[in-house]
């Protein structure tokens, strides 16, 4: 079984609250030198059966209509080992 | 990149600008070029392009809007009227209450979640900027089809969205209302309701004046949100460079906007503003211009000083950005720095950017470059008018020929039954609990009723019990039937809930959804609801304070039914007053107020039945309504009934199912021998409502509506723990709760 | 002497007014506190009251816990200052570790909304003493990461101490493990439960019973007692 | 400047939801293989300065503490060419 990983972030010109909201709180709780933060989803996907280039050319359709609304959206598809 | 300044464009009058990309017409182009006296810069075309958009600058529909106006009834209640941000209205005892519908329906079928959550915030800060303490929120919905797969994917979100950002502002979700219809596939409608409270004295205005005063932009920084039009100016003619998509669809930020509105609060505490104004569609575009055109004097903006969130917008779209959670003030030079202490306090950023100046110009620099000189009257309130053409379509006959009447009518008590459990279960008619429980009703400690009541209900005053109710109604199928009474009849059934829950109707605010205004045939809709909706104001004496318009709602040539959504507000002097719609105790009388006459045309009988839209919608009296509220009204401050219920879709059948549901008690029901079995339970005539009435108080109620000249029957008997319809059929509450509360969650959970 | 009663308001907390309409309504004084605040003003018992402090973004309750006030509120709380946290005040409290556990969104995923039935698992804590053990109340629920988890040892450890205080009755609105709706630590000062006394304070307003009301005394009674 | 990723998992023993709606949905969107989901979060930290050990320990500690509840989530933090 092999797992496939999508990550989901916002489009960069998109605003962020979550991400802002942690960005902000770092400085107070003694952190510094983050200049920036981006909060998004990760999915991981336990796929039965060969991950071969029909299998991820379907992950990734499903990344794009399902997992993602690309109006806002990014998405990344990654094979784990 | 060459700054396109106010001198360059004077001394390059050849420069070709797009604004045809940019919706604009040929002959508003040059009426453009006509008021500056020149071609306009990038950033002036910018700002002419998005306030003259059907949107900003209701060319369409002003011509039939101005009837609220002139038609508007006497009253003393109107503080503030159609014009400003919302109107507000009188309630008493020194309070001030601000409501108004808008609609963030396109939005919402591309990110429901987003598209409705930022709708929200939009109506709120235009609430907050009346001067007003934001206290409930309510959300007319009309959705596809209920088992259309999009529905799915849309419903979830906005329901989501709604929620997400209403409760995360702490607002109370008091009401609405959720329509599924094929017609609504492609553009759903997602309309959303904010009420304010404030003190007489707190009213304030979106006005630039004394000159000195600071502009000071505060909230949320600049992005770039919702210019997806405009960066056609950035990308094609100015710098190639640039990314050329920019969103069309907005982030919300609920926690932002808490801050806002607490801030805002705090200001006004204080006094510190001047005049106020929320961002909006056309972000600083329409700020600036409207503060400065509803001013004495001109304004003077930096625009270089606004915080951004990307460094790379160009000055047209900081002008354009719809960025959410942002508020513009005038403030005093001797306030500012209270005023900038106070957002200190609340994490929120302020900044001056400009002030108001003797002149009467609006001038907007880039370091130092002017790029904006503009007469503001010209862009906020001067826009083009059009006169579209309309036309009654050619269906209409044949729909209305179409008779409802005609269809096969149940012949038996068992058929009867079977029709009952068939409109009680059916997914507009069904209970929306499964969307309402995902909506905070409790939040602020002051909701005294909440869906699914007639109308919803707030505390205003703790000491006296001061309290105002809202409904919202509209009908698209009988509005299709019949624009000019199916607006009539939103009015009426609106105005009726308020009412029925104890409250007395005082103003109406409305958000018109309709097809492509370039349809003469939804032109000719358009103006019948407009002048139908005016003429029933009048009569009913409830003034329009504000409300929304949202046309090009359709997908290639269909458009959706035309769809006014009417808000009332009521006012009720001791909210313990209130009347609730469960039948609360056996024994008590069930009486039907009003006439019923053989009415279906529209009905949610014919639709669910017979999937039939066809005849004509029930007749309207108004001089009925008003009597009927006032019967309403007064019984319930006499201590005369202790439960009412609106009689609308889905007629008697309906409202018994619904308040007997909600109370836990059942009703065994006699029908009147002058009365069709089958017209009693589903006619939809308006003007009704059911009340119980304790044995007590039977001979002093009936001697109220006699003498009133008010028709009453009475129709039953609380009692048992079924619906009995003597000598038709039985139906036990489990059974009718299993079908009135399972259809929601299994065609969504 | 009235008895001073903390609310504590952090940036996005939204039931802060409706906690010292309750705390007023019960006969003690509410003492707004700011989340800057690094003193207790007095204060002789504290509620962290519902919302969604720094809008739940990252998790409910994660950001709050490192404001200043916070600092004062835990320190008491270790010298046994009684604490009541609803919502996101529970949150809070298990962010913080006042309490064990952790909350989750609901196994539903929606927000929910709606009258719930408790069971009063324990009355002995500092602010459920005008209960009895076992008695059934109504008080409104709202929110959408109620989801109380913890591992099964803190579990039993919880059940066999007693430190459960109260269990959702009739439906387990959230998923949230053995139907725990609220717990105590162990000195049954500190209290932390997802629904919301004080929406349930006032016939008439909300769901229109009072059941909430008896946390409120419990403190007074307990306070004026000392 | 320099990202380091900070993904966010809900620990295997606790229930998710969230994947599971995901994943339950997906059959009828027409995919299938998928034999599991997991739902979580991805956290971008844009870093200044140099990514050292130094740099490191203090994101891990700031993960440990602020960005992942260790009660129920695990946490891994990856630096991003
Ligand atoms: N259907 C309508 N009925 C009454 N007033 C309306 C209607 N549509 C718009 N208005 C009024 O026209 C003015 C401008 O509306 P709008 O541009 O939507 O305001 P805002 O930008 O503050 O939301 C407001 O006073 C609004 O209340
Ligand atoms: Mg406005």
């Amino acid at each position: 079984m092999a797992r496939v990983v999508v990550d989901v972030m916002l489009k960069p010109e998109i605003l962020d609250p979550q991400g802002q909201a942690v960005q902000r709180a770092l400085p107070r709780l003694g952190y510094q030198g983050i200049s920036d933060v981006r909060q998004g989803k990760r999915f991981e996907l336990e796929v039965e059966g060969p991950v071969d280039d029909a299998a991820l050319t379907r992950i990734r359709e499903m990344a794009e209509t399902f997992l993602a609304n690309t109006v806002i959206e990014d998405f990344a598809v990654k094979v784990e080992s | 990149m060459t700054l396109d300044t106010v001198s360059h464009a004077a001394g390059t009058p050849e420069t070709a600008l797009p604004w045809a990309e940019l919706g604009l017409k040929e002959d508003e182009y040059e009426r453009i070029r006509e008021i500056l006296g020149r071609r306009p810069t990038g950033a002036e075309l910018a700002m002419y392009s998005v306030m003259w958009s059907e949107h900003c600058s209701y060319k369409s529909s002003k011509v039939h809007l101005k009837q609220f106006g002139e038609k508007a009834p006497e009253t003393d209640a109107l503080l503030v009227g159609i014009g400003e941000n919302a109107g507000v209205v009188d309630v008493g005892q020194g309070y001030a209450v601000t409501f108004k519908v808008e609609s963030h329906n396109h939005p919402s079928y591309i990110e429901p979640y987003q598209g409705a959550a930022t709708g929200v915030g939009g109506i709120v800060r235009d609430i907050l900027a009346m001067g007003a303490r934001p206290v409930a929120v309510m959300d007319p919905l009309r959705f596809g089809a209920a088992d259309h797969p999009d529905t799915k994917r849309v419903l979830p979100g906005v329901v989501a969205g709604i929620g997400g950002y209403g409760n995360c502002l702490g607002l109370p979700n008091i009401g609405g209302e959720v329509v599924f219809d094929p017609c609504y596939q492609g553009n759903p409608l997602v309309n959303a309701l904010c009420v304010g409270v404030m003190k007489h004295e707190d009213i304030h205005l979106a006005k630039a004046s004394g000159a000195g005063n600071k502009v000071i932009l505060y909230g949320a920084r600049t992005g770039g949100d919702g210019i997806g039009g405009v960066s056609v100016l950035a990308s094609e003619t100015f710098d190639s460079t640039k990314p050329a998509k920019r969103p069309a669809v907005q982030v919300g930020d609920p926690f932002q906007e808490k801050l806002l509105i607490e801030c805002t609060l705090e200001i006004f505490r204080e006094d510190l503003v001047a005049g106020i104004q929320d961002l909006g569609g056309a972000g600083l575009s329409c700020a600036t211009s409207e503060l400065a055109s509803a001013g004495s004097g001109g304004m003077r903006v930096e625009l270089d000083t606004v915080p951004l969130r990307d460094s790379s917008l160009s000055p047209e779209e900081i002008l354009m950005s719809e960025s959410q959670e942002r508020m513009c003030a005038i403030v005093e030079p001797g306030k500012v720095d209270r005023f900038l202490e106070i957002c200190e306090k609340w994490d929120v950023i302020a900044t001056v950017i400009g002030e108001v100046t003797e002149g009467e110009q609006l001038e907007i620099f880039w370091h130092g470059d002017k790029i904006v000189d503009v007469p503001p009257r010209s862009v906020a309130h001067e826009g083009p008018t059009y006169h579209r053409p309309y036309a009654r379509p050619d269906w209409q006959d044949a729909l209305q020929a179409d008779d409802a009447g005609a269809l096969p009518r149940p012949e038996s008590g068992e058929e009867l039954r079977k029709h009952v459990l068939q409109v009680v279960a059916s997914p507009n008619q069904a209970s929306k609990s499964w969307i309402t429980d995902q909506y905070d009703r409790f939040v602020q400690g002051n909701t005294v009723l909440a869906q699914p009541e007639d109308a919803g209900m707030v505390r205003i005053d703790e000491e006296s019990n001061l309290g105002v109710a809202v409904s919202t109604d509209g009908n698209g199928r009988y509005t299709k039937l019949d624009p000019y009474t199916g607006a009539q009849l939103a009015l009426a059934e609106s105005y009726r809930n308020v009412a029925a829950a104890g409250a007395k109707p005082l103003a109406v605010s409305d958000c018109l959804n309709f097809g492509s205004p370039e349809d003469p045939a939804v032109m000719w809709q358009f103006a019948e609801a407009t002048r139908g909706l005016a003429d029933a104001c009048l009569e009913l004496g409830t003034p329009v304070t504000g409300g929304n318009v949202s046309l090009y709602n359709q997908t290639g040539e269909t458009a959706i039914h035309p769809t006014p959504v009417v808000a009332v507000l009521g006012v009720i002097d001791d909210v313990h007053r209130r009347t609730p719609m469960g039948f609360a105790e056996d024994g008590q009388l069930i009486y039907l107020l009003g006439d019923t006459r053989d009415e279906l045309g529209g009905s949610a009988w014919s639709q669910v039945v017979h999937d039939h839209l066809g005849g004509l919608p029930p007749r309207v009296d108004l001089e009925r309504e008003r009597l009927l509220a006032e019967i309403l009204v007064a019984a319930s401050r006499d201590g005369m009934i202790d439960a009412a219920h609106d009689l609308s879709d889905g007629g008697l059948a309906q409202a018994l199912t619904e308040s007997c549901l909600k109370g836990g008690h059942g009703a065994r029901i006699v029908v009147p021998d002058s009365i069709d079995p089958f017209v009693l339970l589903f006619s939809e005539s308006a003007g009704r409502a059911i009340v119980t009435v304790p044995r007590s108080e039977e001979v002093r109620f009936n001697d109220m509506c006699g003498a009133r000249g008010l028709p009453v029957t009475r129709i039953g008997i609380v009692d048992g723990d079924g619906i009995d319809v003597q000598g038709q059929f039985v139906l036990p509450l489990a059974e009718l709760r299993e079908a009135h509360e399972a259809t929601i969650p299994a065609l969504l959970a | 002497m009235t008895v001073r009663i903390g609310v504590v308001t952090f940036p996005g907390t939204l039931d802060d007014r409706d906690t010292q309409r309750a705390v007023r309504i019960a006969g003690a004084e509410p003492v707004p506190l700011w989340h800057r605040d690094k003193d207790l003003k007095q204060a002789e018992a504290i509620v962290l009251p519902g919302g969604f402090s720094y809008g739940d973004y990252l998790r409910a309750g994660a950001i709050s816990r490192f404001s200043p006030v916070m600092e004062a509120v835990v320190a008491a709380a270790r010298d046994g200052m009684p604490v009541l946290g609803i919502c996101n005040g529970f949150q809070l409290l298990t962010e913080t570790h006042l309490l064990p556990g952790a909350m989750l969104r609901n196994n539903h995923l929606h927000f929910v909304c709606r009258d719930q039935k408790l069971r009063v698992e324990n009355a002995g804590t500092a602010w459920t003493a005008d209960y009895t053990a076992g008695q059934e109340i109504s008080i409104p629920l709202k929110n959408i990461d109620g989801r109380y988890v913890a591992d099964e040892r803190t579990l039993d450890e919880l059940e066999a101490e007693g430190r459960v205080a109260f269990r959702y009755a009739g439906w387990n609105p959230n998923g949230s493990l053995r139907d725990i709706a609220g717990i105590a630590n162990a000195a049954g000062n500190v209290v932390g439960l997802m629904p919301h006394p004080e929406h349930a304070v006032e016939p008439l307003i909300g769901t229109g019973g009072t059941d909430g009301l008896g946390f409120f005394t419990s403190i007074l009674r307990k306070l004026v007692n000392v």
